[in-house]
């Protein structure tokens, strides 16, 4: 017996609605028809929060901005399942979740305005400010996960990453640790192809993401990111065997990047229209849609009158983050530390003395 | 009142601040059944369990970024790593995170924690285990730094680190840890970072040194009118304690284990340059470590400085 | 003579560098076909394909490792990270390894490799896109560091680089690599590294300064007798032609846009204070960035350097 | 089909040779008698220069040293495999592996000595130094894999790593990048089951280290690391696969460190002494031993004479490290790059004409 096999494993992708709409009424979760309007209106708000953004960048109101274009149902669907208590680690694209968990938009808009002040998170929710250095930020999600843990407080940890993002040190430490401890943490990556110009197949030599996670002892699966109730159930049944003690869950969730990487991008650059177009199909909203439409929770008039009050619920997240007055030379100092040193005292007297 | 060496008074405080608070935990690599393979964390395992006490993979960035999860979520993690050396792989977590929460969240979320690290040359080990980079952390606003020097600073400064609300890393010198014994107030109590202490008075030099330094330092000016300063802290540095001493003596010599430029020695230099050069009758003086690799045993004494250069530098300077 | 910008000069370099030598390989992310997110290598993978020219995985250790691998195995490797503030997770392999090979292996082998990568504020970019922690790579003997200040020394000083024997970090002022344009000669050439420039001639007042803040110190000096001088390389620093200028100005200003405390200004500062303060006449200065995280956009203008504290610096300084 | 298995993964182990030195004729690897004989005067070897490193520590002669015991035939095995133009990149542990690429002893003990120069490499192979930053050298094998395949150089990067070493995020990105460009990489991990105090379990939740690299794409075995003939098929098969452009191996040797961590160490703190007893049966040594006596190629006189051989080859080793005259301070600087800074000329003059 010189070649035994001495262990195995499965990869399986969740698939709940189809691109027209259809569903078997077996798979469905366990959602009301409440719930499930209000998945797709926090569908509908992040595509129009996002458009926004978009306008709002070309006319130097915003910096830099990334888009969440064809990902919704991954940011939505994800974050639908989680409670209030549960802390939230995004990476930078994920207007969706900050939308789904009630973060102020107008906040939101301000941060990419270039304000830090954007990422006060309000005391009733655990959002990490967005994270910049990509995959770094899973091993702040393993650290609260294991402070849930010691303290038996029903938590759980979720970060968010990309593609591009399983290929960092980090990524592996943290996934690492998670499984050695059973920690509470679902990591939700979406794969939406690309990171910037690299794309999937150049990131890695691996057939899938979810894979990945054979390397720690922890479960992985593949879901279609552009159907937000298998998202939704795929985070669901994860957040649950995290809480009942049975550890960590990384969730792969196919979809893909319809925008440019960010409005300093040009992603005619590097890629090719065909493929852009063939997901087309695949959009996360038209398919949610039709599936409200078919169980006859929704019409055009319905449609239209959500995009009229999202619309203004837009606008006035607009006005109120330029209502902002701008941050002073003190914020920039204050949060340093607890306290400031003597030199900071001084200099923070020069900077308040001079220009700007 | 027990005599410790610098070991016994870590390992006290380690346990005080254990006993106190259970918010308090000690992870790293081999802290646990092994004690920590210099034994700072000997007995703590047994004493506080597997929650409280525990080894974690070989992964340092791991660790800082554990550290900064556990923090955020309102814990106080002291974190070893094994060596300073094996430090560099977590800078990112050091420097991106833990400096930057409390700024990137506006105060909402903070990281305080400590880093414990063994650091610095002189005890004949291997490569990367004698390693003085402290100047990388000294440039990071949002990180304090702190260098013990006794027993007895080093448990206070320990318990003042833990209590304190902002990242610290607290570097042991591993050739001090047990050179050196004192009595040891057995409550715990604390030192307050951000302060200087004068190690022996004088008015006619002063010699700024930390950690091992010290000691050597202490060593080559014990018959001369020097005033010895222990920084510390590092960061943020008692910059008043030093100016006021050189307006006094009118020289300053900086003793630095690491390599000599872009060292924490030139900081204090620049300071003194800037601040106090009008009461100066000699040029500033560092003595330091070379710019070479730390070398290994058989090259190691030629680098570290000794109290033949301390003792050279003193009397340049007072030729002044 | 064509008149380029310095993104342009740089890519001219690398351009050269890749057609003359089948040694020189150019990788990092997005550097293929998206010619990196500055542009900087644009064409440059259509020219040379993609055993040339190559995009990595988001792995910034694993870019710089693979660089070492690289270089010691005998190719002349040009890895671009993609913004200084992502080389925070290298820097272990940019410290204990490349630095060290040559060290470590007693000379068998070495690292012939250079890491470009854009640095500095001023461009209100996200976090982490405008650090300048030069000073954290100038105090690592085996590194060197270069800064270039404008499209013909960028170019020369990339050339050198790329043959130098050992590893070099060669930092690109993000503000500057569209706001200078200048005539830049279409050969090959080579600046050579360890030699600072007078950029402009004074004997009043000696102002150093690099990279971005080169230009912003030229602004502010240009009415008054001061000497500017382009470090261009930080380590190992021109430390003659800084002694030299303050001998003859009596005066020194150090501008730094990194936050002050442990920034590379403080070694020029010491080593003044060190071997040239006999001939000074006046405190030395520093305006650098202040002790904070850079700021995101709306703060960014309160940190960086200013000419108006620049020229507040020197009217200071030509007070004495 | 909600839930589809899209990828699935086998992990095998392989052993030959039984702890009482049988083997099935038909896995037998193709080597000589002599060969056979070569690798286990190779085994000895180690563990008498081995035994010698612990007296000369003992004796104050070498500085903290890492005993191979007990991991001689993952060693010899592994690198008995290699040709002498393959690069090899050690950690700390692998005596076995010097030995068997022929590097001089004396270098190795200098080296443990405390001197530098114990690890000038011979002009003639490609040794990397020892490498003390736990799992950071296999993106240097990485990049001299990829500089081989540039040059079409027939050459295997092969790094040596331990069960500690897969925990490192650098061991994440190096096997990443060696899967996305199909490298000729093949990783020895030398799985101890201890890494100082922490137990291979407590290290990861993964049932095998083998199992890992499903996260890279590349192929992962796990072997018997004590017998040496699985040691040395595994790797030949890597080797060549990797040399016909089939990509990167990790193989998971599985051993047993039978000394303490290093010399410094006193592993009875934290390790049943049951354990490492149950270990001993399973001795690579007498493995092999027994291999060749089944053969008729051994015996106790030619046992002897070779012990007495190998005891003077060492000898003659210590004595040639130790009339090494001593380095000079002057070699502390020449190597930091290819010339020397001004300052550094002052502080070399300074360092000279000072003590020590
Ligand atoms: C550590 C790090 N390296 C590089 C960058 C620059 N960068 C920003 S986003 C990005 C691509 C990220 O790709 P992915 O993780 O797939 O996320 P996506 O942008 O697709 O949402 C890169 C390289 C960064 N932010 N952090
Ligand atoms: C990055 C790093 N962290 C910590 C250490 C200290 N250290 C030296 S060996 C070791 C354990 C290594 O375990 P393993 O990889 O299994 O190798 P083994 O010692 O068993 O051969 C540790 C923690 C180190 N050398 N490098
Ligand atoms: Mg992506
Ligand atoms: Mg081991």
């Amino acid at each position: 017996m010189p070649r035994e096999t001495i262990a195995q494993f499965q990869i399986e992708r969740l698939e709940i609605l189809t691109p027209q709409g259809e569903v078997d009424a077996e798979l469905l979760p366990a959602l009301s028809d409440s719930q499930f309007l209000k998945l797709y209106e926090l569908l509908q708000l992040t595509r129009i929060a996002d458009g926004r953004a978009l306008s709002l960048q070309r006319e130097g109101r915003l910096g830099t901005f990334p888009s969440s274009l064809g990902q919704e149902a991954s940011q939505v669907g994800s974050a639908f399942a989680l409670t209030a208590k549960d802390w939230v680690f995004p990476s930078f694209r994920e207007l969706g979740v900050f939308l789904s968990l009630e973060y102020p938009l107008s906040q939101y808009y301000r941060y990419w305005a270039g304000d830090e002040r954007g990422m006060l998170c309000p005391a009733e929710m655990n959002i990490f400010p967005i994270n910049i250095a990509v995959g770094t930020h899973l091993l702040h999600a393993a650290g609260v996960a294991m402070g849930a843990q010691y303290r038996a407080d029903p938590v759980v940890a979720v970060p968010y990453l990309g593609d591009g993002g399983t290929s960092k040190g980090d990524f592996h430490e943290a996934l690492n640790i998670a499984g050695l401890y059973r920690l509470p943490l679902v990591a939700i990556c979406q794969n939406n192809q690309w990171a910037i110009s690299v794309s999937r197949k150049s990131q890695t030599a691996t057939e899938t993401l979810a894979q990945k996670v054979v390397a720690f002892g922890i479960k992985g699966i593949q879901v279609d990111g552009n159907d937000v109730l298998a998202v939704y159930q795929a985070t669901r049944e994860a957040l649950d065997r995290a809480r009942n003690g049975g550890g960590a869950t990384f969730i792969e969730c196919d979809t893909y990047r319809m925008a440019d990487h960010t409005t300093a991008d040009d992603a005619r650059r590097y890629r090719d229209s065909t493929e852009l177009e063939s997901w087309r199909d695949r959009d996360p909203l038209l398919r949610m849609r039709r599936f409200l439409e078919q169980r006859g929770l929704w019409d055009e008039a319905e449609q239209a009158a959500l995009e009229q009050t999202q619309q203004q619920q837009v606008d006035q997240a607009v006005s109120e983050a330029e209502a902002m007055p701008a941050p002073t030379a003190e914020e920039m100092f204050r949060y340093t530390c607890h306290e400031l040193s003597s030199r900071q005292q001084e200099q923070l007297k020069e900077c308040s003395d001079g220009s700007p | 009142m027990a005599v410790l060496n610098l070991v016994q008074a870590i390992n006290q405080g380690l346990q005080q601040a254990l006993a106190e608070d259970d918010r308090v935990l000690v992870f790293g690599e081999d802290v646990a059944a092994n004690g920590g393979v210099f034994r700072v964390t000997e007995g703590l395992h047994e004493q506080f369990g597997e929650t409280r006490v525990f080894d974690t993979p070989l992964a340092e960035s791991g660790i800082v970024g554990l550290a900064i999860g556990l923090s955020a979520y309102g814990l106080r993690p002291v974190a070893e790593i094994q060596f300073l050396g094996f430090a560099y792989s977590a800078i990112e977590q050091i420097y991106t995170h833990a400096a930057r929460i409390r700024t990137r969240s506006r105060g909402r979320f903070s990281c305080p924690l400590v880093i414990r690290t063994p650091y610095g040359g002189g005890v004949k080990a291997p490569e990367l285990h004698e390693e003085s980079s402290e100047a990388f952390f000294c440039h990071m606003p949002g990180i304090k730094v702190v260098v013990p020097s006794t027993p007895s600073n080093a448990k206070g400064l320990l318990l003042a680190a833990i209590q304190d609300p902002d990242p610290v890393i607290y570097l042991e010198p591993t050739r001090l840890y047990r050179l050196i014994k004192e009595e040891v107030a057995e409550e715990p109590y604390l030192t307050p970072l951000g302060k200087a202490r004068i190690a022996q008075a004088g008015d006619q030099l002063t010699i700024i040194a930390w950690g091992s330094m010290l000691e050597r330092s202490l060593r080559a000016a014990r018959n001369y009118p020097a005033e010895v300063i222990d920084l510390l802290t590092l960061s943020p540095f008692d910059r008043e304690t030093i100016l006021a001493s050189v307006q006094k003596t009118g020289r300053l010599l900086i003793v630095q284990e690491a390599p000599k430029t872009g060292g924490f020695g030139a900081e204090l230099a620049a300071t003194v340059a800037e601040e106090g050069i009008m009461s100066l009758r000699a040029p500033i003086m560092r003595v330091t470590g070379y710019d070479v690799i730390p070398p290994l045993p058989l090259l190691a004494d030629y680098n570290l400085p000794s109290e033949e250069r301390i003792v050279n530098g003193i009397e340049e300077l007072l030729r002044y």
